[in-house]
């Protein structure tokens, strides 16, 4: 099993999630995250002053999944939340040892 | 103060004998003789409701928005302290000094016959009004004015020294100013005008801001990397809040339920729109972004500056006032902030300390300006009166500016200005008052 | 107004030389050989207060709760930019417009002579009260009435567009219209009765809006995938203000503090309760839980529809008022969403729209109903007043919608009603304001 | 209220036939030969919106922030609610049973001649107001009464169950005590002083909120496991509000707009401020934080205890019950919570139940202190009266109590109390209303 | 060692937490988290239109662990996070390669 | 790869995210949590009642990094974040297998 953790533009969510349930994947946890990299933040001015934003408003998903949809999974996401533009974000790919679903206490891909 | 223009101030002869002739005549001895009116006290009634309204909530909430999340309470906290402890002090001293007569220091100072409104019986008149309503709508002024200053200082301050600071300055620098100018000391007796207060409000709370800012120093990160207002939409509640109330401030002043009130607050809320859409037009053309905390200072702005003319200008001289504390304002904060350096973090010094002393030098210029304007009282030159008026500003500027200084350093010998650092980091809601302000 | 039901105005007959009579009887003129009252003059200045406490914050904040937090502030600012930008346009034009004698054509519109108000004296009266007082009161409604439209086009509109249409709007519709109706122009003529502004304020406001939120279109995601109210308790807080603040609408629209204004103030608070629980009891049986926003809405959809009927009808017209509001407005919602398929975003048309109207219907029907009710002006029959008002509506409708297509037209011709749709997915508040609502 | 202490009520002699006494003299009929008097008819206008804002958003907002933020709109929603049912219940029979005569009933509760306002034309007067007026002012009494003791069942409460508590305790508790004190009931006659609501709105609805709460149980883990305020800001700025309102509720209980409504102002200013500044000496000294939410609970404790003596102390007295209130009802807190174990969750009974008690008792003690304090009514000694407060205290607690646990009883006999442990757990905002409070 | 991320229901935070102390594990970090999965998100109605909101609330947390408390910590969890109602959860597996206290510089288990 | 997560005190955000910019590495991903260990969270009392809050506010940095960047940032984390005072975080080092560009589907080390 993989535990892959997409970092995306906030209004792509709902692309993403709908196109991995396309795939038969419908559980996932989502964080509201702020995302440092290439792109910038920006500035708000009050009353002359100039605030520096340096993060970005991003969304993390976090998909336990079997090892054999990986690659279809990354598909899905890439094609929804791609906007060609700089921060559309990324894709890390860990390994997963084990899952356990609470409340049946099932392991393993059957838990997902 | 309408008493400051009333026809009986205007008799004082503008002479070199001023401030005696002020202890003579006593231009504002209430006519005792004249009857309670109630359509005047329905009116300074709601008036006071709508004052104390100005600064609870609508002040906390002008200046909680600003902040960092992790200050929002100490600013509200300061803010409701400094309006209970101004309250107690206006009725032990502030009222007495300011509006009691002080014999032979009459000129600079009140006496203490009316402290704990001694004296002052169930019959006892200020012009129409029974004396405890015009008692009450005054207090309202000596809370708000101390209370503006809070700007200056959030985020880091210490919150003992703010009320030892609130209850000396009120003594020592409102109460004079206020009798100098509305309770018959030397500035009235010299026929300075000053409807609702850009002198003893305004100039008073935004150039003791200033002192205060600098004697505590800066804000951690100050200049490049503060925060970001948490909440502009509390800023706007607060300062529409401020602008409704405002009508009972200048409006009220009139003391009365008549023409002068009408026309005060048609003055006002034009010069309030005038100087916010001047603002709004401002940052968009230099900033392509008009933003609301933009708009609403526009608005504070445009409302401190009318306060002295609110009696003396019509809607014409109202649209110029509003545009010039706009555009004057908006160059104050800048100059401030990256010229002098001067972390007066919400703009207390460039918003009412400068917008009060515009509008006071404005007055004259602009009283006979189109219809509705009153023109100068009798007798006036507009020249004669902006030196008058110049005169104004200067005493109390000076005036302000040494006391608060002597103040702080007094309490900086004894004790601190600041909150400890860590308390700053950790902001002040969690370490000093043990309260935080959102919890979602 | 109280003025549309005064004796004098009850003198003009009805008849098919009614327009022409308007202009020579002037139903409107001020009574300029009464004294000022200063209990009236009391009361309206603190009318004016609530008036603008309407708009700033209330109405602010009941359509700032509504949106997506990513818009809380473009809501805020647009309200706030609307009543600086009325004040002005009604200070300039609007006031002369709507209250001065526009000569021939004073069945359809006033003259320029008050434009800056112009000729208006310091003993200028209106009724009992000084000019300046009247001239306020009537900004607070002008203040208003364009900001009701903010419900229209929030989360996408052009920050550009809403100034423009509203400059244009005030002096176009809400001039003209306000003039037929209360300054003497040919509604006053036929005896049309709306006491504080179901024609003149709601119906104006509530078809345009309608106008405005069909031609700029619906927001992204409309109707399925749009975000919830993100704070209700700020729509609460607003609609708060807005009842507190519609005392000072109605009971205010008497321009004196005597009887009438008391049972106005009487039988607006009776609507907007019977209003209020009868949403609630709709949503209760409907979807099984009775919210806050539902209960709310159905305060403003009470108080929208007494407002025209507020001089004329008793507790108990209240109550079927109030109730009928709430069962009419209601499925106004759900036909406009459903049915039309507009995006009116926050209901302008159902509530304020169907409500003015509504009340305007039903005031003759109600107008003898039960304790305390004055009955209609002498001399009307029930459904010859019904005619008239039936004749009032559909006039000013039309009218509404006619001209405020054209505006936007124009407007569209020249430049864009919409924010670039990359705006508006990010919000409006960074996009166009450059801040953002809440850094917790 | 003043009628209880006006001069006509003076004369009713204390004595064991006091209540066949004030069936005869009837203390309260209003003066029909007098005139309406603008003034005083613009103040009580204007008193009538403050008390509405009390509870309208001010008390909602209060409560609200003091709860969970997944409990906020429940709070909002109770209070609206609350407010609608009570105004219609206050149309159909609660002012009819406090304010019109009960024939021989008429020391224990008032008739039904009035209901729905039947009888009363457009020019009955209450002494100097119309009667619609005095009708809409009392209105607002009836409204935040109950929704006070919103404050001791948040979080856990059927809504269902609110309403109908609501509709029944105003009818058997509100209405006749209110009936007693200033209906000419038994209170009146033996000479009993409550000037704007110690005993009628303050004690009744504190001593009927323990018992609500008792009756209810606790939140779900009371008492160690509990939240903190989720908004703190929202309760400052409620209590703020708060504040603002009384100034109506208190000086607009003078009935006129006079010099006893301008000391009634004043001593509440000064109350609230003293308590407000001891309450928070208190933490400070205890706890080493001097909190917000201690400051402004210090503010309400000081309101609530001026009440029923703003008509008849001086400044000093209110010194003296602004310290004694925040002393008190600090300890209040901590027995009902530590010692009593009942989770009145916001303090209806400490702050309001025991500061209403108190200042009822304390007011013949300190009616003569100082300046402009009036003293006792002609003929009353300070025992005398203290006993007579004594004995309106014993009997309203005892019918608070009493009345308000057979209602609870009668509605649990047939339905339930609480909200499912379920909708409790997750919040009754969305179990209950389907909403949620921040979408941030 | 192990890092264990178990996705609850909001109020089962504190029993969860409880139970792992039992276990002498005081260490662990949570986000506030949206949930998608099996269990439904509701529905919201203003003003008669429907607003569906499909993700639920959940709270995410994150525990370091020597590899030897792993079972006993999955055991702890399911037993205080099971209401046995659907959306109760998951508890997922990774393997962790170091740990380190930043304040003395500690690796490995004793930074736990 | 590394897949490093951070739990540091919230005001040390800024002086770590410039030191790791001094490595060179700009991107990280930054999440708001509640932390529980060995340091105590705060009481609030109000109106007299104590109510404990249990966690501290904490702020949890995500970077994923070229195994040979790994110790030079770590010790730039640790120099940054520590104040000496308890609770001044951990640092979490787990295997990363795989990282993907959104915008341009790189994949491995030059994905970062
Ligand atoms: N090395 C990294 N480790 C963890 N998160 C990263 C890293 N680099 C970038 N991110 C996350 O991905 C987001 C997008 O990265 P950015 O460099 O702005 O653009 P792009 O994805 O187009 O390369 C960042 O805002 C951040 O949240
Ligand atoms: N494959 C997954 N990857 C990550 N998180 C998941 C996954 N499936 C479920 N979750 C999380 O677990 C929560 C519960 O899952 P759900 O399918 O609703 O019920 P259950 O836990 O009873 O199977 C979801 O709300 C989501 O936060
Ligand atoms: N075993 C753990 N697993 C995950 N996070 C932990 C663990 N132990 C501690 N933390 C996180 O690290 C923070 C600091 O830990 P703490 O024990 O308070 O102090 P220190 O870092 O000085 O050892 C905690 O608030 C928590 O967020």
């Amino acid at each position: 099993m993989k535990y892959v953790i997409a970092i995306i533009k906030p209004h792509r969510l709902e692309p993403v999630r709908e196109a991995l349930s396309r795939l038969g994947i419908e559980g996932m946890t989502v964080t509201e995250v702020k995302g440092f990299g290439r792109q910038r933040g920006h500035k708000e001015i009050y009353r002359g002053a100039e605030y520096t934003v340096n993060f970005l408003p991003k969304v993390k998903i976090e998909i336990a999944l079997d090892a054999a949809l990986l690659e279809q999974a990354i598909d899905s996401i890439v094609s929804a939340a791609n906007t060609g533009q700089i921060g559309d974000g990324k894709i890390f790919v860990l390994d997963l040892e084990d899952a356990l679903r609470i409340r049946t206490s099932e392991r393993g891909t059957s838990a997902l | 103060m309408k008493r400051g223009t009333a026809p009986s101030a205007l008799r004082v002869v503008v002479s070199a004998c001023a401030i005696v002739g002020a202890l003579v005549l006593g231009g504002t001895t209430p006519a005792l003789a004249q009857e309670a009116s109630r359509g005047d006290t329905a009116w300074v009634l709601t008036a006071t409701a709508l004052v104390l309204f100005m600064t609870l909530p609508g002040l906390a909430l002008f200046y909680g928005g600003l902040v960092r999340a992790q200050n929002v309470l100490s600013v509200l906290m300061q803010c409701a302290a400094i309006a209970c402890l101004a309250s107690l002090v206006w009725l032990a001293l502030g009222y007495s000094l300011a509006f009691s007569s002080g014999g032979a220091l009459d000129p600079l100072i009140g006496g203490l016959s009316k402290a704990f409104l001694a004296g002052v019986g169930p019959d006892s008149l200020t012009g129409t009004l029974p004396e405890p309503v015009f008692f009450m709508f005054q207090a309202t002024f000596a809370i708000i004015t101390p209370a503006l200053i809070v700007g200056a200082f959030p985020e880091r301050v210490s919150f003992a020294t703010v009320l030892l600071f609130t209850a000396l300055w009120l003594v020592l620098v409102y109460a004079p100013v206020c009798h100098w100018v509305w309770g018959g000391g030397w500035l009235a007796g010299l026929g300075a005008i000053d409807f609702a207060g850009g002198l003893v409000v305004h100039a008073t709370a935004g150039t003791s801001a200033l002192v205060f800012a600098r004697l505590l120093g800066p804000r951690q990160g100050f200049p490049n990397e503060l925060s970001p207002p948490h909440n502009p939409g509390l800023t706007m509640m607060g300062a529409a809040m401020l602008w409704v109330g405002w009508f009972g401030f200048n409006a009220g002043s009139a003391l009365a339920a008549d023409g002068l009130a009408g026309r005060a607050m048609l003055v006002t809320h034009i010069s309030a729109s005038t100087a916010s859409l001047t603002w709004m037009a401002i940052e968009w053309s230099r900033y392509g972004k008009p933003s609301l905390v933009g708009l609403v200072t526009g608005t504070i702005a445009g409302l401190a500056t009318i306060t002295p003319a609110a009696g003396s200008v019509g809607p014409l001289g109202a649209v110029i006032i509003g545009a010039a504390a706009a555009v004057v304002c908006f160059e104050g904060v800048k100059i401030v902030k990256n010229r002098l350096r001067i972390d007066d973090s919400l703009d207390v010094f460039a918003v009412h300390g400068v917008g009060g002393i515009l509008g006071t030098l404005l007055l004259p210029l602009l009283a006979g300006l189109g219809p509705l304007a009153p023109g100068l009282p009798e007798g006036r030159s507009v020249f004669g009166q902006l030196g008058v008026q110049a005169i104004g500003v200067v005493g109390v500027v000076i005036w302000s500016v040494v006391v608060s200084a002597l103040i702080l350093l007094a309490i900086r010998a004894v004790s601190r200005l600041r909150a400890p650092a860590d308390a700053e980091t950790e902001g002040l809601d969690l370490a000093v008052h043990g309260e935080r302000g959102y919890t979602l």
